[in-house]
Order: C-alpha cells, then structure tokens, then sequence
C-alpha cells in the first residue's frame, strides 16, 4: 500500500497535466524482504524460512554450465544477426538465471510455453539451440515440434501463449496426469488482457499451471511502471492464486521457487504466479537502441547481480570448481558457438512452394489451385531467363 | 434413430451428442452450454449427460475460451467452443486469426488444431445490437480457417459430425433464424464432402448463389419466380472458405447469369469475391455482371428496420431482374 | 486465503475428471466483516468503521422513491416485453439499491458508462426512462445523447465500456477537472480482459474513475464462482488501488462507499472498485429461463434482503414517512408506469432511410450510393404495388 | 518550412508534430511512441517538445489504447492511437469494429469518434513472423470506419492531416517498407479530398490499381512496360473505404483493363471488391476481367519467402499480359 499512500499525497489538480508521468518507483533491493533470495551477488548462500534448495556440487555445477552456454550461444546470435545471418535476435542477456533456474525445475512430462526470448529455457528442454534461430534467420516461424521436448513455439504476440497454457494444463488435469504446465511471459505482457484471462481461467478450473514471469524492467523502452504501481507478483491475489517474487537472478532460488510452485501444481493446488525480478542487461532486440530511454547506470547497477558471476564466486567459495572445470566449460562454450555458426550459415532458404505448405493439415483447394499457380509461374521464368526471379526459382531445386 | 425430422438446432444438438459419445477427446465449451443448454439450447441436456468435464461452462471471455481451446487441441482434445452470438466473437479475434488460423503452418504441420467455432450468426430474430452479425468475411479473407454454414438439418447435423472430425479449425456459422426450422436427418446416410456446394435446385436463366440463411430466401425467390416463367438455379454454398467454384463455375457457365446473395455488408463481402473469381473464370460466358445482394455499408440497425436491411425475396427477384436486364 | 487451502485438500488425481466442478462457496453473511454495511435487512442502522453516512429526512425519502419509482419502471418495461412492445427487457430487480445509492453519490459533472441495466442510475442521471427503452424496442440502439446527461450509451459487448470510462477519465484528469467516472459492469464482466486493461491503465495514470461492479451473482446461467475463486473486490489490490465490498442491497451504504470513491478519484488518489454484492432477482433477460440452472430457495432467501423493504422498514421505523407519503408514491408509480405504457406503444417505427444516416459524421460516397440505390428500390413499389415493402416505404414518409 | 524533400516516416513526424502543435486535443498514444519515439522513429521527439501528457506512452494492451483513446474522444480529445505492427491490432479489433466503429451510429449522431488509428503495414522489411501483415480488407468490411494509406511524403503529410480532422475513425495504414522513400512535401499546398484515388501515371493500355506499398511497383511496372511499347495507368487508390470509384471507373472504361494491385491475400482482398463493383459499373466496357494480384491465402511467409510472396514487378507484368491476353 505505499504506492497508493505516494499518490495520495499527490493532489492531482496541484500537478495538473503533469500527473500521468509517475516517477519511476524504487528498486527493490535484493535485501527486500518481499523477494525469494538463496544466493547473494556475491555468491553467499543466504537463508530464507520457507524456500530451501540443496544441490550437490554436480547440480551446481550444471547449473553453472547451463548458464555459461546459454549466454554464450545468445552471444553468438548476436553476432550472427549483425553479420546479416539473421534478421534479427533477441538476447536473454542477463536473464540466465531466471530461465535456467526454472527451466531445470521441469521435470520432462512438464509442458512449456515460451514468450520469443526463452533460449535458455529451450537448452533446459533438450532443444537445439540452432532450431531456434530458423525464425530470427526468416527461413521458418519456427517450426520445431512442440511435442518433441514438450517445448511449445515461440510465440510473438504479447501474452497470447498464457492462455494456451492455461488450455494445455486444462487438459492435463482432465487426463488426471500429474505433469504441470509453465508459460513464460514478461512484464511488459501482463498488461494484456488475455494474461488476465489466463489467470481467471487458471484459477476457476484449478488449472496445474505455473505463470513465470521475467520482470526484466522494460517493455522495449516502456519501464514496468508504465505496466503496474504495484509489484507484478501481487496481481495474482486477486484471482485466488499465490504470487510470489523470486530474484531472478539467483538461480538457486529461481530453481527453488519455481520447483515449489510446479509442486503445488502437481498437488492439484492450481496455479502460482512466480515474479522473476530481473534486468535485460541488452537491447530489446537488435533492432533496438536502449540508449534513447536508459540510463547507463541503470545498466551498470545491475552488472554487480550478475547471474553467472554469482554462481562462479559461490562455486569458487565453496571450492566445488578448479580452474580445469572453467577452462573445460570455455572450451565447450567455444565448440558451441563454433557449432551455431556453422549451422547457421548452411541454413538453405526454404524453397518458395513451402509457402503452401501446411497452411491447412487436411487441404483447401484455394491452396491447391494457388500453389499450381505460383509453380507454373515460376516455371516459366526458368526456361526463358536465367536472372531476377528465375533464379529464385532455380535455387529452390 | 436413422431418419427424423428434426429442427436445425436439435440437428446440431444431437451431432454434438454423437461426437461426445464417440470420441472421448471431444469437449464443448462456452458461456451458459452447461445447465442452461446455450442460450439457444443447442447443448440442451449435453452436460447432464456428460459431465461438467465434457462440457464446460466458461468464464465470460471468449479471448479466454479460444485461447484455452487452443491449448487443450494442442493436448489432444478436440474442442468445441460455442461463441454465443457473431457480435461477441471480436474479443477472441486475434487468438482466431493470429494463433488459430496459423498454428499449424507455424510448426511445419507438426501440431494440429482440430477446434470448431460454432457461432450462431445472421438477422432476423429481431434482437438487439450486436445479436444479428454476419461477420463471415472477416474470417474467410484469414488462410488457415476454414469455414462453413448450413442450411438445413440434415447438412447442420453432418457437417458438424466433419467439422469435428476435421484437423481443421474450422468456423461453423450457424444460421440462427432457422434453427426452428425443421428437416429430414438421416444419421446413416453417407455425407459428401464437406466444402461442396450443392445444387439445391435446378434452372436454367440464373443462378442464385447463397449459403446460411438466405438460402431459404433464395428456394423461395426461386420458387416464386417460377411463376413468371424464370427457371432460376439455386446453389447452396456450405463453405466460404474454401468456396466451391467448381459448382459455382459450372451453374455459371450453364445459366449465363449468377447473383449472389447474404446477409453481410456488401462491401468486400463473400459476393465480392465470387463475382471477382468467377468473372475472372467465366468472362466469356457471363452475360451480365455478377449482382450482389446484401447487407448495407451500415451497422446492422435496430430491430424494426432489419426487415428493410436484410435481403427478403423483392430485393433478390429485384437483382435477378437487374440481371436478366443485361 | 480459506479458497485456496480448502482447495489445497483436494488432492487433484483423486477427484479425477470431476475436479472442474467447484462447489459453490458459501454465501457471504450480512454480518460479514468484509461487506460494507449501514442499514440492517430489518432496516436498522448499522455502524461501520470507516464508513458513516448521515442522510436527511428527505434524503431518505429521495432514496426510497427512487428505488420504488425505478422498480415500477422495471416492472413497467417487463409488462411492456410481454406485450410484445419490446423484444426484450433486461430487469434490474434487486439491484435497485446498488443503482440508486451508486447513481446519487454521483454529481452532475460525473460521467457514467453503464451496461445494458443500468436503468436505476440512468434514474438518477435524469435520463427520460422511456429513452432506454427505444432499444429494447428495436428502434434504435440507444441514440440518447450522452452528453445531456452525463450518461453513456448502453453497452451490451460485455466490459467494452469500463475502458471507455478509463479513457475519459484520463481526460478528465488532463483537462484538470475535479470531476469523476464511474464505471458499472456485472460479476460476469469482471473475466473479460478488456476490464483487467482497464484496472491497468487507470492504475498507471491513476485515473478518476470508480469501477462499480454489481456482483449479482449470476452471469446469464453462471454463478459467479465460474469467475472467480475469490470475491471479486479483491481483484484490485493486485492492480495497485483499493477494492471493498459493500451490501449491495443496502441504498445507504452504497452512496456512502462509492461517494467515498468518487471522493478519492477527485482528490487524484485513483481508481477504486466497488463490489456491490446483490441479486438478479429476475431472470438475466426477459428471453431467459432461471428454472434452467437456479434454484427457487437461493431467490428466496434474497428476498429477504429486499433493498426497497428494507429503507421502507427503516423509514418506518424511525418515523421518517408516514402513509400519506406511501401512498403518493404509489400514485406517482402508477402515473410513471402509465406514462411509459403510453410512451412507447406511441413509439414509431424508424424511417427505413435511417438505415444510411449516421453510419459516418463526414460521409461516405458508398453511404451515399446505397441510400441512393435504396430510395430508388423503396419508390419502384410505391407505383406499383400497394401492400408488403411498399407498405414500409410508405411508412417512412 | 514550406516544401521539403521528407522521407514518408519524416513527414508524418512533421504532421503529427503540426497537429499537436494546432490543436490542444490532439493526443498521440501507443507503446513506445515517448522517448523512444516508436520502434520507426515516426514520433520521434514529439514527447520531447509536448509532453508525457500529449504523447503518452501506454501499457501494452491493444484493446486498452483504442478503448481508452474511445473515452479520450468522448470527453472532446482526438488520440491518434499507434499499434505497433499490423499484426498487432487484432487485440484491439473488438474495440475498433464493436465500438469505435458504431459509436456515432448508436449515439444517433450525437456523439463523435476523431480517432486515428496508425498501423504500420505490409511486408518486405525482412521481419519476424506478425511484422509485415496487411489486413485493411478486415476493416474495409466494416461500416462506420474509413480506411486510407498513403503512398508518397506529401500523401504522408497530408493524408495525416485531413485523417487527424475527420470526426470519424480512420485507419492510417502507413507503408512500412517506403518509410524510408523521399518526397517533397509542401505543407502550404491545399490538399484534394482525402478520399479520392490519384492518377499517378496516366496511360491507355491498361489500368494498373494500387495502394500505398504497392504503387512503387505498379509505377516501376509502367516504366518496365512502357520499355516493351505498353502504355499503363497507374492509379494510386490511397483510400479504401470509401473507394473511389469514380476515378477507378473512369480509368477502367478508358483503357478497358484492370490489373489490382495489393500485398493482402487476394482471397477476400480489396481486389474482389473493386472488381466486382467495377465489373457491374463497367460490364460492356472491359476486354478482360479484372485481374488481381496479391498474396497468397498463407499466413505471411518468413522473411526468407516473402520476395516470392509479395507482388513484384514482375508478377505485376505478368498480370498485365494475361489481361491483355484477352
Ligand atoms: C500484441 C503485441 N503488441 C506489441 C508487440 C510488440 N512488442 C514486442 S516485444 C514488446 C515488449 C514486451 O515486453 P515484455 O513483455 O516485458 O517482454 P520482454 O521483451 O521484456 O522480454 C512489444 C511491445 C507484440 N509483439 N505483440
Ligand atoms: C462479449 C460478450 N460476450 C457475451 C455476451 C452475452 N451476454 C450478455 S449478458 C451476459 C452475462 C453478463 O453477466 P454479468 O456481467 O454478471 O452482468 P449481469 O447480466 O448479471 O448484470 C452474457 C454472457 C455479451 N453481451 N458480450
Ligand atoms: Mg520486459
Ligand atoms: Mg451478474
């Protein structure tokens, strides 16, 4: 309620037509007592009354090791999109701990629901990362089976995937499995509606699903207070289900908590709401230039919480990796870029009649006839010119 | 049951039953299709007799209940999702367009998306704002829908048993201004595909083109035009998306001269596109333009003036003279 | 939190494929601490923390007739449907005090965006109550003009409006004005998104606008724990601004608790929810048929809760009006009801040619074109034919 | 500034930045569009020189900044709302056509709706999935909207200015590919009506129909045509509700053939539209039926595809053979 009490001492006819531009609220310190935290910045484990975790040195470890590859696999995206390998990317930089934490919280019966920027959930999953550049490349939408590694498509569109999670573990409750669903989404997407009827579809029928949401402190060049007054994790009190905010970048706690509520999910207790609290350290996307609404302090604060250093200096601390271990982890880190490079750029275009393909799974004779259309078009080209479109045509052979 | 006379909407009901009874993936979903049967009663009886888990009552928010429908087809289900009147269905218009309509093609065909919309649609029952839209076109213009309306009960009963069985979102507009109306259901008879159009009378001056509702306008023009000497064909559509222009085609070249008739705005309406498609087929044969009938460039007004609004059997006679004038 | 935990010990496999099936919560008591109260079913007062409420004599009185006069209106429109002169009619039976006690707390300068029941605030706002009936008729959809009386078209596309409240009301709070918007939808409403989307912008430009939600208990066929596992006025809290319930049943507490919002929304303190918790005592429309899905002694039992019985109890008991007063009122409720009867059975049928008018404000060439074509059809019967269409076109001149 | 050469994005900025500057009322509204100045940079600096209160950067929800910019309008503002992409608006489709659209029919004219809706439209940017869409047939349908897209700068500039003006809805659909494209814009020039299609290019073979994204290639078409001795009209239609077809009838009976031009999918598409009617007012007069050239009926490609899939000059001239095959 101290948000509410601010405003209040704000009269709004005093401040006039200035009132819509709320300064920014304080950053909560991770000493806040409302937020989950197992592990201090500087890698100290730190006690907490309802959320404990005890993962041996290997878990660790892997922990560790997940997060080290994932950045580094977004790392090499990015370079690939600025060397015009992809069109564009959207780096997780900074969001490590958020996604891993959780993601190895998922037991392989679990079902995800990805926003755009869930790499590091992917790696969790078994996914190839290099299945993920095909739609950042243009070469597909995606394309991957979701049932492959229970790894749903990403899904643009802000806040549409929640619903279809909340669909999903609809369906897992009626089958009477005990698998739990998690969709992932950001803070800029809890304003949409459809995550609002996410929760009240969730919370009526019970639903066994976890709502993960990355708070990384922007929506593009939108900070959360343009979303909310009050912290995210409070919203879902008022649909009847537990909201919880964890660090997010502690992936010790990410892991705990997000454990707990898939637990809770599991019980047949229905959803949670877990507030992952945590920064996108880069640009929205490639495309994006965060210097014109940021401040590099911002920035530079949230450098000293880095996920990755956290984990290190834990591990060095508590003497459970040598020099051997990192150096390996660099070299495999290295292997892995290698790897995406490579795959990415022997990534075919798609041949141009794929754009009939699978628009229906049991056919539409408009497909059909538009199909022959575009073929003995293309046709045409190839016999009478061999440049321009021709061939586009050709290398579609 | 083999052959029975039943309305429209107890057609549908009993299509509803069957996939229930035969399919254990089949669910229905919607506002109020619980107890109360759907404020048409066309799920009358269907959760009594299958529970609370078969057929769910929804929270009211049709983003929700799409998007939800979307989720539990990704799980295996094969949803059927009752959006209770044509206005109400915008809220979920971008679950249907953007996430829907595109699932499938998204994953390279690895999932499908068997969900059927059934939307009572169209005029005529003298309701209030936003209870009498056709909003067909705005679905049919979206690749990866398919959609469909019937006519009669015995293609309300059929169609609805394929459009389950489809994997295939598929829309199922459901005339509501004729679910009184009654018809001969053969639940044994084996159907024709489901995007046919059929011949719902022969002729041989004119063709009227039509689907849902204005159907019976049309047998009726038809009929009554009969009297003065015009043998008029009459074609019953079933599916706007994708549209039968083999049979339109063939009833076109045969008669020469084709009106198209529906209860939506004119204006980039289905008929825009059959008459582009099929003078761009026919050009030759045709001997006057395609005429449109239908709805205004005007939301759908207050009740005492749908009369006026909706095309009746004088503004279809009234085009087939415009035609026939050519 | 009691929602939530006696879900807890519902183990989820174990109910299997019936767990969707909530039952029904226990119906809040009068004497429940979270509902606002002041005027006791047997009509004494009742005192409240936070809450008092200190009405004249008169105002009483005012109170009452609005109530009885509202209710014989309805009954009025009722009749009217069953005649045949509306095609439909939307009854606010029960929910008399809600409307009157929200619908007086507001000033002139306040704005209203009601739902399509809205008929004892539009009481209150001086809306000529045959104005709303036109669109029950089917003569128009409403076509009063909003702004003579600060009262919004009907909206019957469910919770549409409350983000049209929110938008002018950030308006009101850009012009600088201390005046204030209230928002009314149902229990059945507070699912959809575009609701939540508003709590959401009216929190994050803390707007002056009172969203005032009937929680009749019923949507159409639905009780309300097909929306909610918990009450509904604490859906706010996770949006950043106060929710409070209030007995919706009792006109008093009603004007004191939304005055009491309205009060905070001109002090730029925000937006409030109000959840007025009350009963359908009808069926949803006059097209709809409660033995469907409800239960007789569930009605009952809010019988005895009658919002109008209860001031009369009150005013009687603290010798506040005497028989003559009843017995003007009954008077004056006839007169309304006769008035209305005559009203609209002497209401015309619109110009068919109003089907083209005010489709566009600057026009629209295809608008024109029709009308044209339309014109020309209508007069080609005129000449040749005296009965059917002509008969309409003729009743257009 | 009197006439200056303006990329189309520029000079949309400089309108809107007129706009605000004019008219105390005038508000623009949409994610990002504040300090960012929208992901184009179309309002880049006008938060700068007017303030949070005038360019206000919303949460992001769809449906939120049209239902809102509808009560915004209502208490006497004119919003001039962004949507980010055109996939993107279908969140708020239900508040555009349920609401925006009927609110000054309902109101019997008593009330008016002076908000315009920005969408970048359209392919060729190489973008993800739901980032190059075009979806004004899902508007033009609608009654109570009017839909307009500009083509050149000073269209940009001014179109703008005339759509901040109406006392109706209008949907802005901006060219996102020609966002970058120059043009001289003059803004002491007095406007033509906002409605009305422009001839671009006058010809006499055929009649080549276009709007914004596509007229560049309909105009590069008429220069490769004109190569090979064929004369091409190029109209630039500019709006598509209310479609002008006064100049596209009189283009049509003049040069006896219609090639339409559109990124959309041509399945229920402006096309069908505009052939149809132009059929009827034109029958004896065409040598060929309309052809329509646009997208597939597929969801929009990924970027990879979508030079295969967008009309190009070359599937342009192809049209005009066929056509001129007849
Ligand atoms: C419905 C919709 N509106 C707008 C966009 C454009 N857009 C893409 S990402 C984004 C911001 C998302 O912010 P947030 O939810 O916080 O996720 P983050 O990108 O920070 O991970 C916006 C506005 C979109 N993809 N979908
Ligand atoms: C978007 C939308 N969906 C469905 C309907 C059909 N409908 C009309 S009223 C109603 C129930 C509304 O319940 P509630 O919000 O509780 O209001 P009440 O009728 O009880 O006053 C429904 C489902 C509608 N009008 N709009
Ligand atoms: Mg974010
Ligand atoms: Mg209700």
């Amino acid at each position: 309620m101290t948000v509410e009490s601010t405003a209040a001492r704000k009269p709004r006819r005093s401040s006039g037509t200035k009132r819509a531009s709320a300064k920014r609220t304080p950053q909560p310190q991770s000493s806040d007592p409302q937020l989950v935290q197992l592990l201090s910045p500087e890698g100290e484990r730190v006690e907490h009354p309802e959320y404990r975790i005890d993962p041996t040195p290997d878990e660790l470890r892997g922990l560790y090791r997940d997060m080290v590859l994932t950045r580094r696999f977004d790392a090499e995206a990015t370079a690939l999109q600025r060397q015009g390998e992809l069109g564009l990317w959207a780096s997780l930089l900074g969001q490590e701990a958020a996604q891993i934490g959780s993601g190895r919280a998922l037991r392989d019966d679990d079902y995800v629901f990805p926003t755009y920027r869930e790499h590091g959930v992917a790696w969790c999953r078994g996914v190839d990362p290099t299945n993920l550049l095909g739609m950042f490349r243009g070469v597909n939408h995606g394309g991957w089976d979701p049932n492959s590694n229970n790894f749903h498509l990403y899904t643009i569109v802000i806040g549409s995937q929640t619903l279809h999670a909340t669909g999903y573990a609809m369906g897992v409750a009626k089958d009477g499995a005990d698998s739990a669903v998690i969709a992932y989404f950001g803070d800029g997407a809890s304003s949409q509606g459809d995550v609002a009827e996410s929760f009240t579809f969730s919370a009526v029928y019970n639903a066994p699903v976890v709502f993960f949401c990355q708070n990384n402190q922007w929506a593009i060049s939108e900070p959360t207070e343009k979303q909310t007054r009050v912290p995210l994790y409070q919203r879902a009190q008022g649909y009847g289900f537990p909201g919880i905010r964890v660090d997010g970048n502690d992936v010790l706690a990410c892991l705990a908590v997000t454990r707990s509520a898939l637990e809770r999910a599991r019980r047949g207790e229905g959803p949670t709401l877990v507030e992952a609290f945590t920064y996108r350290m880069g640009a929205h996307t490639t495309s994006d230039d965060p210097t014109k609404y940021r401040a590099d302090e911002e920035r530079e604060a949230w450098e000293a919480k880095d996920p990755i250093l956290r984990l290190r200096r834990c591990l060095e601390r508590e003497g459970h990796a040598d020099e051997a271990f990192f150096a390996a982890l660099d070299e495999e880190s290295e292997a892995l870029g290698k790897r995406v490079r490579e795959v990415v750029r022997a990534m075919p275009d798609p041949d141009p009649m794929a754009i009939f393909d699978h628009v229906y799974a049991d056919g539409h004779t408009l497909v059909d006839e538009e199909r022959a259309q575009f073929a003995a078009y293309q046709a045409s080209f190839v016999d009478t010119d061999t440049t321009g479109t021709a061939s586009a045509a050709e290398g579609s052979k | 049951m083999t052959v029975q006379k039943l309305p429209i909407a107890k057609a549908i009901n009993e299509s509803l039953r069957k996939a229930l009874d035969t399919d254990p993936k089949v669910l229905i979903m919607g506002e109020d299709v619980g107890k109360l049967g759907g404020v048409f009663r066309v799920t009358d009886g269907l959760q009594k007799d299958f529970g609370e888990d078969r057929v769910i009552d929804t929270p009211l928010a049709e983003s929700g209940i799409i998007g939800t429908a979307i989720g539990l087809a990704l799980r295996g289900y094969r949803p059927v999702a009752e959006i209770q009147f044509d206005g109400f269905v915008f809220p979920a218009y971008d679950q249907i367009v953007t996430q829907l309509a595109k699932m499938h093609a998204r994953a390279l065909g690895k999932i499908k998306m068997p969900v059927v919309i059934r939307i009572p649609y169209g005029g005529g029952i003298g309701a209030v704002e936003h209870h009498s839209e056709s909003p067909e076109a705005l679905f049919a213009h979206v690749a990866g829908l398919k959609i469909v309306s019937p006519s009669t009960a015995s293609d309300a009963y059929w169609m609805m048993q394929q459009a389950i069985q489809s994997d295939d979102p598929v829309i199922f507009f459901e005339p509501k201004r004729r679910y009184w109306d009654k018809g001969e259901v053969n639940t044994e008879a084996i159907p024709g595909p489901l995007h046919r159009a059929r011949v719902a009378r022969e002729g041989s001056d004119l063709t009227l083109a039509a689907y849902g509702p204005m159907v019976k306008v049309c047998l009726e023009a038809a009929a009554a035009a009969e009297e003065e000497g015009r043998s008029l064909e009459v074609l019953d559509l079933r599916s706007m998306s994708p549209l039968d222009f083999e049979t339109i085609q063939a009833s076109a070249e045969k008669t020469r001269r084709l009106v198209v008739v529906h209860e939506a705005p004119v204006f980039f309406g289905s008929g825009a596109e059959i008459a582009a498609r099929v003078t761009e087929r026919c050009f030759y044969h045709l001997e006057a333009p395609v005429i449109r009938v239908g709805g205004y460039h005007s939301p759908y007004p207050p009740a005492r003036l749908e009369d006026e609004y909706l095309p009746g059997l004088d503004r279809v006679l009234d085009a087939v003279d415009r035609s026939l004038a050519y």
